[in-house]
């Protein structure tokens, strides 16, 4: 009875594991299979000159390469809004937050990394409505209004981030600054960031993955099917997870279709590129560092 | 002079964690503010329970509320055995090598695009459950729980590893010394002591299947009904909030998707809630070993 | 009469032979233009606007305009509250919005919307009782229309949607829609949904039908451009562009190119029929 | 009130410590204990172990204060610049404390930086800015732990592969360059072998003579070998021995 019973939780376990690599292996290989034959300049570029693209000489309207832009940009835009803010916030409940103030910071913390991205969305829609009956008239939804949204959305990753590898480090490196007459503000700079950069860095890199992916934010905050590369921060944008879904609904023919398999690929690999080099960044970025000053 | 720079920037600091946390409030504060014709006198509760039909002046989000529980309970029916089995593989049952791969496998799967997810559904899933089972459109409730119980599966696996592993290794000594195998040493050590990660683990996947947007969105149907089968076409409240957020904003119909928002708000305030109760207890069975 | 239809042809084959510098003609006022165009609204325009926003980009490159879908609700709304500066309609905006607003109104084209089928279904026509029936689930299963022994999936479009209103006002005479449709975002994101669902049934723009969905005779009538031209087909509206106030500046300039020669050319290109 | 304690031996104090009670964890470590260290010498602190021993040398350099759940009663006076002054007195500050009272703790524990940055550091966060000074101090303090010989060529490596005692004696420098007047070692040589702690023991017996050194020491033998004092902390009291 009790070997059933465990034979039975063995094939299960096995059969569990080959449900998964199937699924996984189905959802690349299919993307491959439909996508593959279109990566190339064209998909990127349309008929449009890659150097002149690239220069902003001339317009793209055929290819990845708005979406691409626009992403690059929103993302970039993100992270710098919440690389100092989490940080700072991170380095604050690691090193300075009483035990009280802690509680309730890491509570707001942990709630605002469960929020649905579509709420974060919805809070940065109704921002700009906000804003442009109250402020300007100007303010439209954008990209600058979209990587505000973005950016609250990853914020608690990266705080988190930050206060984990702070609070990881060992005690004993924590005091040995300290008991050189290391102020608290010298003994972080010196001692304590540099050890916890790896953690931090890596977990930019995941926030990074993260904003390169959302789709729920942008659709409420800016993001339209067709721009062009954007020309300014106020400006509507495109985004190459939005280009999928806006493909996946509403492709017009076969040709739109098969570039929405290869922003599919693109988006994937730019994905798991990022998250392999958070990965490796946070096994060996300790040692590279300091084995070279 | 230094000591005053010290305290400055320690307020510096103080200020971006404060920042950051009223933010946390100040989006609550805001979709209550904007759906507040919505929220006065008790209509909340009117609103949770009622139907939508905007022609006939009613805006009530109970067909969203059940599409989503559908939708994300049904997931976490695939996604549990599914991640349980998988998870046993990995920490149990394999060993070495091929336990290594497959955790880095799932590791990478968790950066998977949500919206890739949804892109090969459309076009591989849909077609698959209209013609397996012979219902509708397949774009229904089936389709949208089991494209999210691969989305939330990975995250789920890593957890239940993680607190597989966490049992301190000496306890299962004492099992193996007697002579009983791997999978009894799991049953009868690993597994009660693991139990509260694994309900962090499973809240936190519930809490992902309920915020996800796009594969409801895309493979879910949108239609406005309470679903009787999971063949049924339904809408998930992020869907609803993707759908109607462009409505003349002055509308109840616009109000309305606040009300959406409010209730994934206060939905994410509970399982967070929840999450840390057991973290506690999880806490405890830690120190016990 | 005669020399006149000569000359026309004479002309089609000038602007055939030389397309380009003609076309270039009606796209000299954007030369060295400046500026940013926001257009959002109704999706049955896309086609339209896409194409004319290339070209107009593609001869001054500082010019930049973005469009979004969202349905004519939207476009009007966001055209009146300023979010955007040409809100797109695929349906006549209420005087009270009008009034409200302030809003010009640029019609450009004529269009129908149709009853669609997948291809492989054999249903080619209906009459509007079925129509009817079908829409409100009291006709659920093909075979009652002379069709194969499965469900009919429906599809509609959400409450801001302009073809949805017309579809609704004049084949569906303000009758009920089952609850269990599927919503589909756009006249693309329907095109699409009906073309992979091979028992689905839905309403597209005239405009927006080709090989991939058959359009289904209403009442008789097989919705085509000439059908809806001359007037036969029952279920056709206008396409409006919306402005709040008389439309300035380079907005002013992309209303105006839709109505040249060229811009007309490319409502017929993409399926609709000219004002002129 | 102070109470009067009689030194050690007759020379002048250079620590008092009077009514000091300490808790960590809330378990009771000191309790209400008074005791005077003499200047110029070598005290080792003895006692069983778990006694709270290195908790005792964290009260003299106030390291304590960044340990969670640790409270303090009591004075601790030193002589400090010539001057007499309560170091846990609101005016006195702690990072300058600590830049006069040094410490090396039982392991080695070189920050991940190169050897010269590992031993400049406390210059670098005093202050100093002169390249040449810093330089010139380095080289100075890596000799006078009989380092220099062995490192000068790799000053720019890691600290990291040094070896245990070479690592020991970078920390002891690293600890001497900013010329401390108190030295507190927590078992400085207990990881390393019998050789390494020999190098160990003749430096200090060395430096005695232009600074205070207080050890936590576990071998009997060693603090035969070179400490002046002995003070033995017993169920919360220190106790002259």
């Amino acid at each position: 009875m009790g070997r059933l019973v465990e034979r039975i939780i063995v094939l299960f376990s096995w059969l569990s594991g080959a449900i998964l690599l199937s699924v996984i292996c189905a959802v690349t290989g299919y993307l491959c299979f439909k996508g593959l034959k279109t990566i190339g300049p064209a998909l990127i570029f349309g008929s449009t000159d890659p150097m002149s693209a690239l220069l902003l000489r001339q317009r793209v309207f055929d290819g990845l390469f708005p979406a691409m832009a626009g992403t690059l940009l929103l993302v970039l835009m993100s992270v710098g809004w919440a690389i100092p803010l989490g940080t700072a916030a991170g380095i604050y409940l690691a090193e300075y937050a009483g035990v009280k103030t802690k509680k309730i910071f890491d509570l707001l913390f942990d709630l605002l990394a469960g929020l649905p991205s579509i709420v974060i969305g919805l809070f940065g829609f109704s921002l700009t409505l906000f804003l442009n009956r109250h402020v300007s008239k100007e303010l439209h939804p954008c990209l600058l209004l979209s990587s505000i949204a973005l950016a609250f959305l990853i914020l608690p990753y990266i705080i988190r981030t930050t206060q984990i590898a702070l609070e990881n480090l060992p005690m004993h490196n924590r005091l040995t600054g300290l008991a050189m007459g290391a102020t608290r503000m010298q003994n972080l700079v010196h001692v304590l960031l540099p050890q916890a950069l790896a953690g931090m860095v890596s977990g930019i890199l995941l926030a990074i993955g993260r904003c390169a992916e959302d789709t729920a934010v942008i659709m409420l905050t800016g993001v339209v099917a067709s721009a062009g590369v954007p020309r300014s921060v106020l400006s509507h944008y495109e985004a190459l997870p939005f280009y999928i879904f806006y493909i996946s609904s509403q492709y017009a023919n076969q040709q739109e279709l098969a570039t929405g398999y290869g922003a599919a690929i693109l988006l994937l690999f730019i994905c798991l590129l990022l998250f392999g080099l958070a990965f490796v960044i946070k096994k060996n970025l300790p040692c590279q560092v300091f084995s070279q000053r | 002079m230094t000591a005053t720079c010290e305290r400055a920037v320690e307020r510096l600091f103080f200020a971006a964690a404060f920042v950051s946390a009223f933010v946390t409030l100040f989006i609550f504060g805001f979709m209550v503010y904007y759906g507040l014709p919505l929220f006065s006198g008790g209509r909340f509760l009117a609103i949770l329970t009622s139907h939508w039909a905007p022609h006939q002046g009613s805006f009530g989000i109970y067909p969203m509320i059940v599409g989503t529980l559908a939708i994300s309970l049904l997931a976490m029916v695939f996604a549990f055995p599914l991640s349980m089995g998988c998870a046993i593989l990995i920490s149990v049952v394999s060993r070495g090598r091929l336990s290594r791969i497959l955790r880095k496998v799932v590791e990478v799967m968790t950066g998977i695009p949500t919206v890739v997810y949804g892109f090969v559904g459309i076009f591989l899933l849909i077609p698959l459950v209209r013609n397996v089972f012979d219902a509708g459109s397949g774009m229904c409730v089936l389709s949208a729980s089991l494209m999210l119980a691969v989305l939330v599966s990975p995250t789920m696996i890593l957890f239940f590893c993680d607190s597989f592993d966490r049992v301190p290794r000496s306890y299962g000594h004492a099992v193996l010394a007697l002579g009983g195998t791997r999978i009894q040493h799991f049953l009868h050590v690993t597994l009660p002591c693991a139990w509260p990660g694994i309900i962090v683990a499973v809240t936190m996947a519930l809490g992902r299947a309920v915020g996800d947007t796009l594969i409801a969105l895309m493979l879910a149907g949108n239609a406005v009904q309470a679903p009787d089968s999971v063949f049924d076409s339904a809408r998930t409240l992020t869907s609803h909030i993707a759908l109607v957020f462009a409505a003349d904003n002055e509308s109840l119909e616009f109000k309305a998707i606040f009300a959406c928002g409010v209730s994934l708000y206060l939905f994410t305030t509970i399982l967070v809630l929840m999450i840390r109760l057991a973290a506690r207890a999880r806490g405890k069975v830690g120190q016990v070993g | 009469m005669r020399s006149r239809i000569l000359m026309l042809l004479g002309a089609a084959v000038f602007f055939m032979t030389f397309s380009t510098s003609a076309m270039a003609g009606d796209l000299d006022g954007f030369k060295g233009e400046k500026g940013e165009i926001k257009i959002a609204g109704g999706t049955a325009h896309i086609p339209v606007m896409k194409e004319a926003a290339q070209r107009i980009m593609g001869v001054s490159p500082d010019v930049q305009i973005s469009i979004a879908g969202g349905g004519s609700g939207v476009g009007i709304k966001q055209a009146g509250e300023g979010l955007v500066d040409i809100g797109n309609s695929g349906k006549k905006p209420s005087e009270d919005e009008v009034a409200r607003y302030g809003l010009h109104l640029f019609q450009w084209a004529i269009d129908g919307v149709a009853i669609i089928v997948n291809p492989a279904n054999k249903v080619r026509a209906l009459s509007q009782q079925q129509v009817m029936e079908i829409y409100a689930g009291k006709i659920s299963n093909w075979k009652e229309v002379g069709g194969v022994d499965k469900q009919i999936n429906l599809y509609t479009r959400d409450e801001a949607s302009g073809t949805r209103e017309v579809f609704w006002n004049q084949a569906l005479k303000k009758g009920e829609i089952a609850a269990n449709a599927n919503f589909s975002v756009s006249n693309g994101a329907m095109k699409a949904a009906i073309s992979q669902d091979p028992f689905a049934i839905g309403y597209v723009s005239v405009g927006h039908i080709d090989e991939s969905v058959a359009a289904v005779a209403f009442d008789g009538v097989v919705p085509s451009r000439e059908t809806v031209k001359e007037g036969k087909y029952a279920i056709a509206r206008g396409l409006y562009s919306c402005t709040k106030g008389a439309p300035a500046g380079l907005t002013k300039k992309f209303i105006d190119y839709l109505f040249t020669a060229e811009g007309q050319q490319i409502v017929v290109d993409q399926g609709f029929i000219t004002v002129k | 009130m102070p109470p009067s304690i009689p030194p050690i031996i007759q020379s002048s104090v250079k620590i008092r410590v009077s009514n000091l009670s300490f808790s960590y964890n809330g378990r009771e470590i000191l309790r209400d204990t008074s005791v005077a260290f003499p200047e110029h010498a070598i005290t080792a602190i003895v006692g069983p172990s778990g006694s709270g021993k290195s908790t005792f040398l964290m009260t003299l350099n106030r390291l304590w204060e960044e340990l969670p759940r640790c409270t303090m009663s009591g004075r601790v006076e030193m002589l400090l610049n010539g001057v007499h002054q309560n170091i846990y007195a609101p005016d006195c500050g702690m990072e300058a404390l600590r830049r006069r009272v040094a410490m090396v703790f039982q392991m080695p524990n070189p920050l991940p930086m190169s050897i010269f940055k590992n031993v400049a550091f406390p210059l670098q966060l005093a202050g100093e800015k002169d390249k040449r000074t810093i330089r010139r101090r380095v080289e100075e303090t890596l000799r006078d732990v009989r380092l220099w010989d062995e490192v000068k060529d790799r000053l720019a490596g890691s600290a990291l592969s040094l070896s245990g005692g070479q690592q020991q004696r970078m920390c002891m420098a690293r600890a001497m360059i900013l010329r401390p007047e108190i030295l507190l070692l927590d078992e400085p040589a207990s990881s390393l072998d019998q050789k390494a702690a020999e190098a160990i023991e003749q430096l200090l017996v060395r430096w005695k003579h232009h600074c205070t050194i207080l050890i936590v020491s576990h071998y009997l033998d060693q603090v035969k070998r070179i400490a002046d004092n002995v003070v033995e902390l017993r169920d919360g009291q220190l106790r002259i021995r």
